[in-house]
């Protein structure tokens, strides 16, 4: 193997980066989902619609976490694929339900 | 107005690897080498969701009443450190790009005490659950103290503090008084406190994993070591850490929040 | 020396199945013997230094390729669409037919007949010609249920029951499987199926070959008792409860639980009801119904029990909704065999090793 | 691609493998330990994976042995079980997974492309390492008391009933997977980003798109079967409960996570298999692989849906008869794109001129055997027949057809086919043929008779049978013996080639591919300076059509196949 430990092996990347001012919004915001979130908890009942909510705003949350502070929103496409591979995976392996949810429905009937 | 400030001239250098043959075929391989690594984290703790979810759809009383006994207090502050550590390893990260050792050493250091703090307030939620016997096993007890675990005219009269194994069979053909109640019920909850322990147990070692890495990265930063003239370990360890608080994004409503009203 | 090659035919199912394989065995050796003649063609013909026209070679070809990916996914389809068919089928029994339970527990198969009250260990008698449904249960780890004679195959899981039924159509003597991995004695838990006439079925039945014959009751007459001695009686006795809803006309309905979920009422939710009362609430009545533990300890319900019990519930037609009825009304029809009954709740596993000695313990029998 | 390097020069004597080459440029303990070289850590993975296969194989033996005699055995059934778990286990995660991937994936995927190392050096050295701590621990618990689970961990079995090493087991499984994420990780990095200039996509060799299927898998089904597997051992270890029925829990939800990684787990080990066949038959019949577009996009679409099918395992478990249906339909289309591959395969002989060396013959025994490894797979998937056959012989005999007549010849063809780029040496050509035909020959001998078996009805796992299947299985052991003297032979030929091999050359088939154009054993840098591609994979139109005319120059003088050499009138030319 070659030594690379050369001076001109030493390079500058390019880079742009997003000012410091949108990781803070985004650190505000995420604080402030979290308190909507711990509030609907504790004092707003919507019944089945608790688990959805609490969803809406984890998926929020996770976006601006992924897209911002993770910064895939400003790198190349083969970064936003991967972040994205993640996310169709975990829905596909998700289906899993799909067999225990259909557990019960009715059979079909004889001589279909 | 444009959100980015293009940053040029006052970036580190980087040092590029003898394998790569440009600085930014290096940069980009190591954010994709990373995210891979995090798609496989989603998948490892994906299961885990899965299996909760498929057991809360399951038995919604038991885990509701299980729900119920987390102390949100200890969640929720461990949500607001965690969310903050991601916040200040971002400013970490981009001091380290523009290469002001002194910021980011300071936002590391910030990062790690969040770090650790989560670790604190983990050990003292695990050290009240341990206290109560909600560890699964042998010795996994419950004791009702909220109200609404079990409603209804006859509920009050049942010893709700029946061991998991006290089944009586001189009980059993009597009438109401049945203690075998307890029993089966209590295996529900263990249901939940072994996939609360194993996803907050799994996710704590991640965060102790994440302070190796930042502890390390601390004094290499502080000692100016070569090895971290390039930002990419700070980014890449800046990738993991906010993966850790995304799962906490997730746990947290999850384990805590659902089925409190 | 006799070879076999293929199994014996002994259900209704068996037919069905076996065209399938032997329509898909032709399709196998359809498509092998292309490849190998395409194969062996062209590494004779085109071999090194073979003098043969090789021009314009090609490199790919659309209509080629569609012709291969669609031929055979046509052809794949079609057996999708046939073996199908059966598959759904075994998951719908007709009404009303004569339903087997069976237990597995390591290392042998405890069956009982629902109807008879027959219980029986690593045996299996049936009457050909009629269709069994059988309710399948698990005391330990997974098992499989396994005829191969009549092409039938469900796994036996621990705690929950799955089903599926059959119509044995040839007279004889069939092996009976574990085809699940359950540890050291898998490859002995087994015996034999056997399918008989009606009236050697009615000799067998009367000659006493099998001990608990004469002193068996049905299945929903044992549950009765399982149902007066865990106390289920107090509170479900009655058309119109005080505590709790009444059991008639219950099974094969809907529920309407509390939270907000209305599932079937079948094996499953009577068993998930008695163990997680708390979870399944009816609306309209108090959470007030204890768990019943079940298992093989002192005090739990058995496996067998279980569904002697759920047979009972099954039972409970009549009577829905008509005011003052009462659960004497049924026990007049189904009049309770008090000692009988208390023998067959008690013993618990005791049950089934006496019969197992009894019948020449055919554990072994399949190693000759 | 650059012309084939020929250094006449060079081609005679021992001098070439005295240059400097990965190999020789340092030889102490610590410079292989301590290696980045891909090409090391895939010549350190092979011997790795070479021993387990050997202990597998050992099991293998001990399980067709107590089998001849069912009546008064050899092995007490505790041993049995032991036996063939081993055999499982030994045989899947720690052989058949990283077999390709970790050997001849590492030594070629940046040789193929163009690349001076993977992306991530430390991270593949890592990765053995880790392989080898699985190994250990894999080793240790099969020596120390063993595993009687099966290779499946079924639940509530192995958390609760088993009294073995359960524990040991699942960790050093889910070490395995760590292993063989970061090999996946490493190569869809380095495809993604460290291509040569000019490779696009649709230049890659097959090779490459059937590694980069290969490791979508590895990422993202691994981690599944991993925190499955990390459950087992702290159900097992702390009394936790997550699938034990007793306390709530579904056994069903093991299989599913079990099996989300399990099934696409076979396509990590034949899609490999799949990708080494396309080279080698592309090469030993000069000939652009015929349809490679599709060739191509049928990897990707059988790891894609390989990853949709997973509950065709599930389907007389109790599984929903509605999530039986859409498994059924969708295991029947994932038969579409391997279709469309063995078609292609054979198309690509038609008008080629074919050199019926080893890894052909090879090949060739893979395509058959994957042909009937793949419709009897069918049986399996379509849903009444399967009710009958799940758990018996025949899913034995299937899997076996698709793993070893799959995977195991595609590994052959391909370390045959590489061989001496590796070590710089030819192997003895006629012993490997011998042991194609014998492998091929006892292959069928072994598991042919188990399809009967499983239609007869014999359930898989059974210590004891029925005497209806003596025959068989009888046969079937005897077929193992023949086997296993095929699996024996390359052991001795291989090493012999090492000292006493002909010296390879650059390019001894006329290959095309980057790799080819190297030096072999290749140096430690790989290239000199990094090419410019301009042509596609396959250009073999020159080749294919001066050996039409009898010109087999490009072949190299001391090649002792190229007859050639020796020959005035090319044009005569026929197979020795």
């Amino acid at each position: 193997m070659t030594d690379h430990s050369h001076d001109d092996d030493l390079k500058h990347a390019d880079h742009a980066m997003p000012k410091p001012i949108i990781y803070t919004a985004t650190w505000i915001m995420l604080l402030g989902l979290l308190f909507v979130n711990y509030l609907q908890s504790q004092y707003l009942d919507l019944g089945a619609f608790n688990i959805v909510i609490a969803l809406v705003i984890c998926l929020i949350q996770a976006s601006a976490v992924v897209l911002i502070m993770m910064g895939v929103n400003f790198h190349s496409t083969l970064v936003k694929f991967w972040a994205l591979v993640g996310f169709v995976w975990l829905m596909l392996l998700f289906t899993t339900l799909g067999d225990y949810i259909t557990r019960h429905w009715i059979h079909l009937p004889q001589g279909w | 107005m444009s959100i980015f400030e293009l940053q040029r001239e006052g970036f580190a250098s980087q040092r590029l690897a003898h394998q790569f043959e440009e600085i930014n075929q290096q940069n980009e391989c190591y954010i994709v080498g990373m995210w891979t690594f995090l798609v496989t984290e989603i998948m490892f703790f994906g299961a885990l969701f899965l299996i909760l979810s498929l057991y809360r759809m399951a038995y919604p009383a038991s885990f509701e009443q299980a729900h119920a006994v987390l102390l949100v207090s200890f969640g929720l502050t461990n949500a607001v450190i965690l969310i903050s550590g991601s916040y200040f390893m971002t400013m970490c990260v981009r001091a380290k790009m523009l290469g002001d050792y002194r910021m980011t050493q300071l936002w590391l250091g910030l990062t790690l005490l969040c770090a650790c703090g989560f670790l604190v307030v983990k050990s003292f939620e695990y050290a009240s659950e341990f206290k109560d016997h909600h560890f699964p096993g042998p010795s996994f007890h419950w004791e009702t103290t909220t109200p609404g675990a079990y409603t209804g005219s006859y509920s009050s009269q049942f010893s709700t503090t029946m061991p998991a194994n006290a089944v009586n069979s001189a009980a059993v053909s009597s009438t109401y008084s049945a203690p075998v109640t307890q029993n089966l019920n209590m295996h529900k909850r263990q249901l939940f406190f072994s996939l609360y322990f194993i996803m907050t147990g799994l996710h704590a070692v991640h965060v102790i994993i994440g302070i190796l890495i930042m502890g390390t990265l601390f004094f290499l930063i502080r000692y100016r070591h070569p090895s971290v003239d390039d930002y990419m370990p700070v980014e890449l360890t800046g990738l993991y850490w906010h993966f850790v608080d995304i799962v906490w994004i997730f746990l947290f409503p999850l384990l805590y929040l659902i089925g409190k009203q | 020396m006799n070879i076999p090659f293929i199994p014996v035919q002994a259900s209704t199912f068996a037919s069905q199945v076996d065209a399938i394989f032997y329509a898909m065995v032709g399709l196998t050796i359809f498509f092998v013997t292309i490849i190998s003649l395409m194969l062996a063609t062209f590494v004779v013909r085109y071999r090194r230094g073979s003098n043969v026209d090789r021009s314009n070679p090609t490199e790919g070809n659309l209509i080629l390729e569609l012709t291969w990916s669609i031929i055979p996914m046509l052809m794949g389809l079609g057996i999708y669409v046939w073996s199908t068919r059966p598959y759904a089928e075994i998951y719908n029994p007709p009404a009303n037919i004569n339903t087997i339970d069976v237990i597995g527990k390591r290392w042998m198969w405890q069956i009982q007949h629902t109807r008879s009250g027959i219980r029986e260990n690593d045996q299996l008698h049936l009457v050909v010609n009629q269709p069994v449904k059988f309710d399948l249960i698990s005391q330990d780890v997974i098992h499989g249920f396994f005829i191969p004679a009549f092409r039938i195959k469900r796994d036996c899981l621990p705690g929950h029951y799955n089903t599926m039924w059959v119509t044995p159509n040839r007279v004889g003597k069939y092996y009976l499987y574990c085809s699940e991995y359950c540890g050291s004695g898998h490859s002995e838990m087994g015996g034999y199926v056997y399918v008989m006439s009606p009236e050697d079925y009615a000799v067998w039945k009367s000659t006493g070959q099998n001990r608990q014959t004469e002193a068996s009751e049905s299945a929903v007459e044992i549950g009765q008792g399982v149902f007066q001695k865990f106390g289920c009686a107090n509170c479900h006795g009655r058309v119109n409860g005080v505590h709790a809803p009444t059991l008639y006309g219950l099974y094969g309905t809907q529920a309407s639980l509390t939270n907000g979920t209305s599932p079937l009422v079948d094996a499953n939710f009577i068993r998930n009801e008695l163990i997680n009362p708390n979870g399944l609430v009816v609306k309209g009545w108090p959470a007030v119904m204890p768990s019943y533990p079940i298992g093989s300890d002192e005090g739990d319900i058995s496996e067998s029990n279980l569904l002697d019990l759920i047979q009972y519930i099954k039972s409970l037609r009549g009577g829905a909704g008509v005011p003052g009825e009462t659960v004497t009304a049924v026990s007049a029809s189904q009049p309770v065999k008090q000692t009988k009954v208390e023998r067959a709740v008690t013993v618990n596993g005791k049950l089934s090793k006496g019969s197992s000695t009894q019948n020449g313990g055919t554990g072994k029998g399949l190693v000759k | 691609m650059s012309s084939i390097l020929l250094r006449p020069d060079n081609l005679h004597g021992d001098t070439v493998l005295d240059e400097p080459n990965y190999l020789n440029w340092k030889s102490t303990v610590a410079s292989w330990l301590l290696t980045k070289d891909h090409k090391r850590i895939a010549v350190m993975y092979f011997f790795s994976i070479s021993f387990m296969f050997l202990i597998g194989g050992i099991a293998a033996s001990g399980i067709r042995l107590a089998l001849v005699r069912p009546h008064d055995t050899f092995f007490s059934s505790e041993t049995y079980d032991k036996m063939f778990s081993a055999h499982g286990i030994i045989m899947v995660f720690f052989f058949l997974v990283p077999s390709i991937p970790a050997t001849l994936g590492n030594f070629l995927v940046p040789l193929m492309i163009g690349a001076k190392d993977l992306a991530f050096p430390r991270l593949n050295l890592l990765s053995w390492y880790v392989y080898i701590v699985a190994s250990a621990i894999m080793l240790g618990a099969v020596a120390f008391g063993g595993i009687d689970t099966g290779w499946t961990f079924y639940e509530p079995y192995s958390s609760i009933y088993s009294n073995s090493n359960v524990v040991a087991v699942t960790f050093a499984v889910f070490l395995a997977g760590f292993a063989s994420i970061m090999t996946g990780m490493n190569f869809i990095v380095t495809i993604h980003k460290m291509r040569a200039p000019g490779l696009t996509w649709f230049r890659l060799p097959l090779f490459i798109w059937g590694m980069y299927a290969t490791s979508l898998i590895m990422v993202l089904g691994t981690p599944v079967v991993a925190i499955t597997l990390l459950l087992v051992t702290l159900q097992r270890m702390f009394g936790l409960c997550i699938f034990d029925p007793s306390c709530g829990g579904d056994p069903l939800l093991f299989e599913h996570l079990f099996w989300f990684y399990s099934h696409p787990a076979v396509y990590i080990m034949v899609l490999p298999s799949m990708a080494v066949v396309s080279e080698v038959i592309a090469c030993f019949s000069r000939k652009r692989i015929f349809g490679y577009e599709f060739v191509a996009f049928s990897s990707m679409a059988i790891a894609l849906l390989g990853f949709f099918v997973w509950g065709h395992h599930m389907f007389v478990t109790g599984e929903s008869m509605y999530a039986g249906m859409v498994f059924s339909l969708l295991s029947f289309l994932i038969a579409v794109p391997s279709a469309i591959k063995v078609f292609n395969w054979s198309a690509t002989l038609y008008k080629g001129n074919v050199w019926l060396s080893a890894p052909l013959i090879f090949a060739i025994g893979f395509i058959l055997l994957f042909t009937i490894g793949g419709l009897t797979g069918l049986f399996l998937a379509s849903l009444a027949v399967d009710v009958h056959l799940n758990m018996t012989y025949f899913v034995v005999a299937h899997f076996h057809y698709v793993m070893v007549g799959g995977a195991i010849f595609g590994f052959m063809a391909g370390m045959h086919f590489w061989w001496p780029k590796i070590t710089g040496r030819l192997y003895p050509e006629g012993w490997a043929i011998v042991t194609a035909v014998v492998m091929f020959l006892g292959f069928n001998f072994t598991f042919f008779p188990q399809f009967i078996l499983g239609f007869l009805g014999m359930p898989r796992r059974y210590h004891y049978y029925a005497p209806p299947y003596q025959f068989w299985n009888d046969m079937s052991s005897a077929g193992a013996t023949i086997m296993a003297i095929g699996f024996m032979l390359p052991l001795f030929y291989w090493a012999w080639s090492l000292k006493y091999g002909e010296i390879a050359g650059p390019n001894p088939w006329g290959a095309k591919g980057l790799e080819w154009t190297v030096p072999s054993p290749p140096p430690s840098h790989n290239f000199d300076e990094i090419p410019l591609v301009t042509e596609e994979a396959y250009d073999y139109k020159a080749i294919h059509a001066a050996e039409i005319a009898g010109d087999y120059s490009h072949l190299q003088f001391d090649h002792p196949f190229a007859e050639a050499k020796h020959s005035d009138k090319p044009t005569n030319f026929e197979e020795h």
